[in-house]
């Protein structure tokens, strides 16, 4: 209890320099924007049929055109409307990134501790395993994946993702374990009878749980870019409709010099979301003691 | 006329909440050949007078009043290049060996060197070697170790070269600051006689820094004892050691150990309060004060001159 | 001794991660979904020639087998045959490796360059409004959705303006005609600027980052205090003492971000129609030749490997303290 | 000064080395003796001292002894009982009776933890006591290291303390279990001559309420000479010099120690004082 009461002073005081830091503010600014993006596109039904993104067709347009009252970004390929998708496309960028990021955060902690904290052969093979997953270039794998297994869906992909995308964190978080097992208080523990069990998760894990969230927003920027990309080329989950995928129709479609107006807004939103997720982070970054920057390089 | 005066000094720190001061008036004087030793806790401010004096503050930190005159030039007053210039040249720096005070990827003889091309431009390659080669041989440093790496040297060898560093351009102050923290009692006594050497040799005015009195009563002939910025008792070391006034003085001495008094030693009061009391409202000492006085909790107390040498900051007249 | 103990370490290293690699591959292959032998076989050759390949590979035979056979016809550089172009896939892809290597390593030492200068400089001004434009730049090339950019600048600097051609690596008539050497560089350079520029803005930032947070540190290390009390101007202590310390860092970081690199480098080959690897790779998954999927696979993870291995000897030599 | 002649600690024999990794063949060349052939007894309620200079081993014979690390060669008994294979239960109950106190106060306390959390570890590893028998335990140790009112710190976090406050605040910790024997390894070398002067006081003060037996780790003669009662000179991991501290220092008679001596900083300090 009293440890909440720790954590919870800590956040506070952390907090009051972070709001400070324009780039924080910014970020967080810009990400309200997008997850209020998120949370209207649950409201698309209430609009009726025709605005549905994924099979809400105009039937007065059938084809792409720009701007008008009723479609108020324009109209894809067979008439449907632009603004809706982009919605949509926020909240499956948010299930992606955070998703993923969850996963590859839970399994880089854990494999980052346990692998600093036991050393020897354990600390060997794990790390050796982190350093092959991290050198692949994740794209490339979710390619070959999906041509041998068929169109992945988008729980795949997030799964996908994370499993490929949990190495730097476990590198991060195992070389400040292997500094916090250094540390006398780890010692002191030990020399107190304390088991490894409650080393780990009362000592070390106070410590690197701060690291481990500046880390997930990065994680969460590159899920987005990888599912992103991986529908761009047409191989993202055909029954969601993302900003990658309304790229892809662009371009296959041959309107990417005809129609600005359907080209710009999802590599836009793309781009300032991740930016976004991105600006928090380094806004964290400099939040956090700066010793634990340092150790985790 | 000396070397070195500084007058009325207040350094303070940007932080949280406000500022604070660091140096809080402080004044005192260096004649060349002599040296003067600034002893205090950790956190008095000695350091931040090292820095001042170098030029060398953080971005925090700023002058607030104050003068700082070497040789009829006020340092407070001159443009950051001619700072630059005089840097090395006429102050020179001896910064702690147990801090990462050489650059691992730099040749030691090569950190040397680039002093010495800094600021004598006029001099050949062979000159350089065979200056470094003095200097190296002065400060003990066997000359085949010339173009190793910081790493390959030992605690005490990094410290020797950071002397012979500051040696390079024959300065007229070197600024010590804890030269010898957290070297071996064995290597500290080789680094402090061969600092006496060259005290002997040279025509060059010391300032001292450091927390423990006995280095600074083995180098330096006056000491000023600071507490929380400011400047409690200054003397020369006879004065300060065989007659302090001050109680904080008399405390830092009493309670120090040494082989010869571990009998008789005075255990200061245990103060277990959080924080500093700070000098705005009586004394700051007054906490850690065996027998204060009522006035010592409002009033801070003024500077006394006990004689042209010897003079200290308490309302006590007695020495007793 | 000690420098080739770590060399011959390393190298051992590199090769046991690539079999690891191969091996993982091979049996991706097989556990998929579907008959192997379709996959591995093209379904449009005759009968005989489709029992031939099936012999070669020897998919009739079990799996260990298989398997030895696999390793040895890697290593022998058989790949199998690429369905689409009709051809031995290793010729396919030796064709496609030097546009590749081109374009990726031009842009990657150019944004590095560009990067650790850029860095330096910001981190030196740290607070100015130099560094805060810089930054924020960084910060936006670093985010930057890559096909989407790639589109981007072909819109504007391709079809707008007019100025570069819309893709490919060298114009028609050049390639077919037996034009001047000369006229046929300058060709290729012309073709080439677009998607360089693309993948240059796209990894300086990334570059311009990670120097500037590496000279930060260092920059509060007390060796650049010494150096200051030296007396030293500016220059000197920013460029030899803080600048080639913080580099280092960077240095590794290059071979990890590698994998991120290659990404984009396939994002940009496919927009700009550049016939790369990366580019081919995705040709192949999207029209199921097999054979020509692997191959290009196995080679991008072999060019990882190797700049890794290449970035850990470069490390090694740059580093006086590293222990072997 | 009374000394009772039963011994607590045994160190028979005791060699460290730490071996030299990454080397493809393995040639001894790189190797480290932290430790060669130490022999010592500490007896029930003295405070012995061991001095050394840095990487003389003295901080490895004190890492040994509370079985951070396991010895090469030799054995350490405790009270008469050999502790080299002691595992789980055995382990923790040897842990009971052997405690240390670590050098840095700035890096020895949790900075996550309050003092009552730091303070009331080893009490809820070792499932000692109720939940208000603890609370009461600890408030009880603080104010046993000088930390008064205990009530003011009880709930406060590292960062507010001084270097002095946090070593008493490791003090604390080592002690709330009340063990035989607490090893600690230079405790004032990072503290301010007034604070560790203070500081020794209180370890003075807990040996004779408490009754327990230290061995102090230290580079300070000066120190060693005013808190010990019998001292053991360590160099490269070698003992070169054993026995009562005024003995050894007033007539010492290996080189080194007369090294040491006449290497120790000293004044002459005013007569009135």
């Amino acid at each position: 209890m009293s440890y909440y009461f720790g954590f919870m002073h800590r956040f506070s005081s952390n907090w009051k320099i972070f709001i400070q830091n324009p780039l924080g503010k910014a970020g967080l600014a810009l990400l309200s924007l997008f997850a209020l993006m998120a949370v209207a596109s649950f409201g698309l039904h209430l609009l009726g049929p025709m605005y549905d993104p994924m099979t809400g067709v105009d039937p007065v347009v059938s084809r792409s055109v720009g701007p008008s009252t009723s479609h108020w970004l324009g109209t894809d390929f067979i008439g449907r409307d632009i603004l809706c998708q982009l919605l949509e496309g926020a909240k499956i960028a948010f299930i992606v990134g955070l998703a993923s990021a969850f996963i590859s955060i839970i399994i880089g902690t854990v494999v980052g501790m346990v692998s600093g904290y036991a050393g020897g052969i354990v600390d060997i093979l794990l790390m050796r395993l982190a350093d092959m997953v991290m050198v692949l270039p994740s794209l490339v794998i979710l390619l070959i994946i999906a041509a041998l297994f068929g169109q992945l869906n988008i729980w795949m992909i997030v799964f996908l993702i994370a499993i490929l995308r949990w190495p730097a964190v476990a590198r991060v978080i195992r070389s400040q374990t292997l500094s916090l097992k250094q540390r006398p208080f780890i010692e002191a523990s030990r020399v107190a009878g304390a088991s490894d069990i409650r080393i780990i998760f009362k000592h070390i894990m106070p410590n690197v749980l701060p690291l481990a969230f500046l880390y997930m927003t990065f994680r969460v920027t590159s899920a987005i870019l990888v599912e992103a990309s991986l529908s761009f080329l047409g191989f993202g989950d055909p029954g969601q409709i993302s900003w990658g995928m309304m790229l892809q129709w662009v371009w296959s479609s041959g309107h990417m010099f005809q129609a600005p107006y359907w080209l710009l807004p999802p590599g836009i939103c793309i781009s300032l979301l991740t930016l976004s997720f991105y600006m928090v982070g380094r806004a964290m970054d400099e939040v956090l003691d700066p010793r634990l920057r340092r150790e985790g390089q | 006329m000396a070397l070195l005066t500084v007058d009325n000094l207040t350094v303070g720190y940007d932080s949280a909440t406000g500022m604070t001061r660091a140096v809080d008036d402080v004044s005192f004087t260096i004649e060349s050949g002599t040296s003067l030793g600034f002893v205090g806790e950790s956190g008095c401010g000695k350091t931040t007078i090292g820095m001042a004096l170098m030029g060398l503050l953080p971005d925090n930190a700023r002058i607030l009043h104050g003068n700082i005159i070497l040789d009829d030039q006020n340092l407070i007053k001159i443009s950051q290049e001619d700072f630059r210039e005089i840097r090395g040249r006429k102050i020179a720096m001896i910064f702690q060996a147990a801090m990462n005070a050489l650059n691992p990827v730099v040749r030691v003889g090569d950190q040397v060197a680039e002093m010495i091309t800094t600021h004598q431009t006029a001099v050949s390659p062979v000159e350089i070697s065979v200056k470094i080669e003095e200097l190296f041989d002065l400060v003990g440093i066997p000359g085949d170790r010339i173009n190793d790496y910081p790493h390959q040297y030992s605690g005490g060898m990094k410290q020797r070269a950071i002397i012979a560093m500051a040696l390079a351009c024959n300065p007229r102050l070197i600024i010590a600051d804890e030269p010898t923290t957290a070297l071996d009692v064995v290597v500290q006594d080789q680094i402090l006689k061969e600092i006496i050497k060259i005290q002997n040799l040279l025509d060059t005015g010391f300032v001292f820094i450091s927390h423990d009195i006995a280095v600074v009563a083995r180098v330096c002939e006056k000491i000023c004892v600071m507490y929380d910025g400011k400047i409690v008792e200054t003397g020369t070391r006879e004065e300060v050691f065989q007659a302090p006034v001050h109680p904080y003085t008399r405390q830092l001495l009493g309670s120090y150990l040494t082989l010869d008094n571990c009998n008789n030693i005075k255990v200061p009061y245990i103060n277990s309060r959080l924080g500093q009391k700070g000098w705005e409202h009586g004394c700051a000492l007054a906490p850690l004060c065996d027998n204060p006085m009522d006035k010592c909790d409002r009033l801070c107390p003024g500077w006394r001159q006990l004689s042209p040498t010897h003079g200290v900051r308490c309302f006590k007249k007695s020495t007793i | 001794m000690n420098r080739i103990v770590f060399i011959s370490k390393k190298a051992v290293e590199l090769f046991i991660l690539f079999f690891l690699i191969l091996t993982v591959l091979f049996f991706l292959f097989r556990l998929a979904p579907g008959d192997p032998v379709t996959r591995m076989v093209d379904p449009m050759l005759t009968p005989e020639d489709a029992a031939h390949i099936i012999e070669q590979m020897g998919l009739d035979k079990p799996l260990t087998t298989q398997y030895m056979i696999y390793v040895k016809n890697f290593f022998t550089g058989n790949f199998g045959f690429s369905f689409h172009y009709g051809e031995p896939v290793a010729r396919v892809i030796m064709a496609r490796l030097p546009c590749t290597l081109l374009l990726f390593t031009t842009s990657t030492l150019l944004a590095a360059l560009a990067g650790v200068f850029l860095g330096k400089i910001s981190a030196w001004k740290k607070g100015s409004r130099m560094d805060g434009v810089l930054s924020i730049s960084a910060l936006v090339c670093h985010t930057l959705f890559v096909p989407w950019f790639a589109l981007m600048m072909l819109w504007m600097l391709g079809f707008q303006v007019g100025w570069f051609p819309l893709g490919g690596i060298i114009s028609p008539e050049l390639w077919i005609e037996d034009a001047p050497f000369g006229l046929k560089v300058l060709d290729v350079i012309h073709h080439m600027i677009l998607p360089l520029l693309t993948l240059f803005i796209i990894h300086v930032g990334s570059y311009l980052l990670l120097m500037r947070s590496s000279m930060l540190s260092v920059l509060k290390e007390d060796y650049i205090l010494t150096a200051r009390a030296k007396g030293l101007t500016d220059r000197v202590i920013r460029n030899r003492h803080a600048a080639k310390n913080a580099a280092l860092p960077v240095v590794t970081s290059v071979g990890l971000s590698l994998a991120f690199s290659i990404n984009g480098g396939a994002l940009t080959e496919q927009i700009f129609t550049w016939p790369g690897i990366g580019r081919e790779l995705i040709f192949a998954v999207s029209n199921n030749d097999y054979p020509l999927a692997q191959g290009c696979f196995l080679l991008i993870a072999a060019v990882v490997l190797s700049a890794n291995f290449i970035v850990d000897l470069l490390y090694a030599w740059l580093d006086p303290r590293i222990h072997y | 000064m009374k000394k009772q002649q039963n011994a607590i600690i045994e160190l028979a024999d005791i060699s460290k080395i730490y071996y030299q990794k990454s080397q493809l063949f393995h040639t001894g060349a790189g190797d480290v003796v932290a430790l060669k052939d130490i022999n010592l007894t500490i007896n029930k309620g003295e405070i012995f001292g061991l001095v050394g200079q840095s990487g003389s081993g003295k901080t490895t014979a004190g890492r040994l002894l509370v079985k951070l690390e396991n010895p090469t060669r030799g054995e350490i008994y405790l009270k008469g009982a050999p502790v080299s294979g002691l595992k789980g239960r055995e382990l923790k109950e040897y842990r009971k009776q052997v405690q240390m106190i670590f050098q840095d106060p700035y890096q020895s306390l949790n900075p996550h933890l309050s003092i009552a959390e730091t303070v009331m570890e080893p009490l809820i590893v070792h499932g000692a006591g109720t939940r208000e028998s603890r609370r009461q335990k600890v408030l009880d140790t603080l104010e046993t290291t000088g930390l008064v009112p205990a009530t003011d710190f009880y709930d406060r976090y590292p960062h507010r303390l001084s270097g002095g406050q946090r070593q008493r605040v490791a003090i604390a910790r080592a002690i709330v279990l009340e063990p035989e024997f607490i090893v600690a390894d230079e405790p004032s070398s990072m503290l301010d001559a007034t604070i560790a002067i203070q500081l020794f006081q209180v370890l003075l003060n807990i040996r004779e309420r408490l009754g327990m037996t230290f061995l102090f780790i230290t580079h300070n003669l000066a120190a060693a000479k005013y808190l010990c009662d019998r001292i053991a000179v360590i160099q490269n991991g070698v003992i070169v010099e054993t026995g009562h501290t005024r003995d050894v220092i007033d007539h010492p008679s290996h080189p080194y120690t007369k090294t040491l001596i006449a290497s120790q900083p000293s004044f002459d300090i005013c007569p009135i004082l």
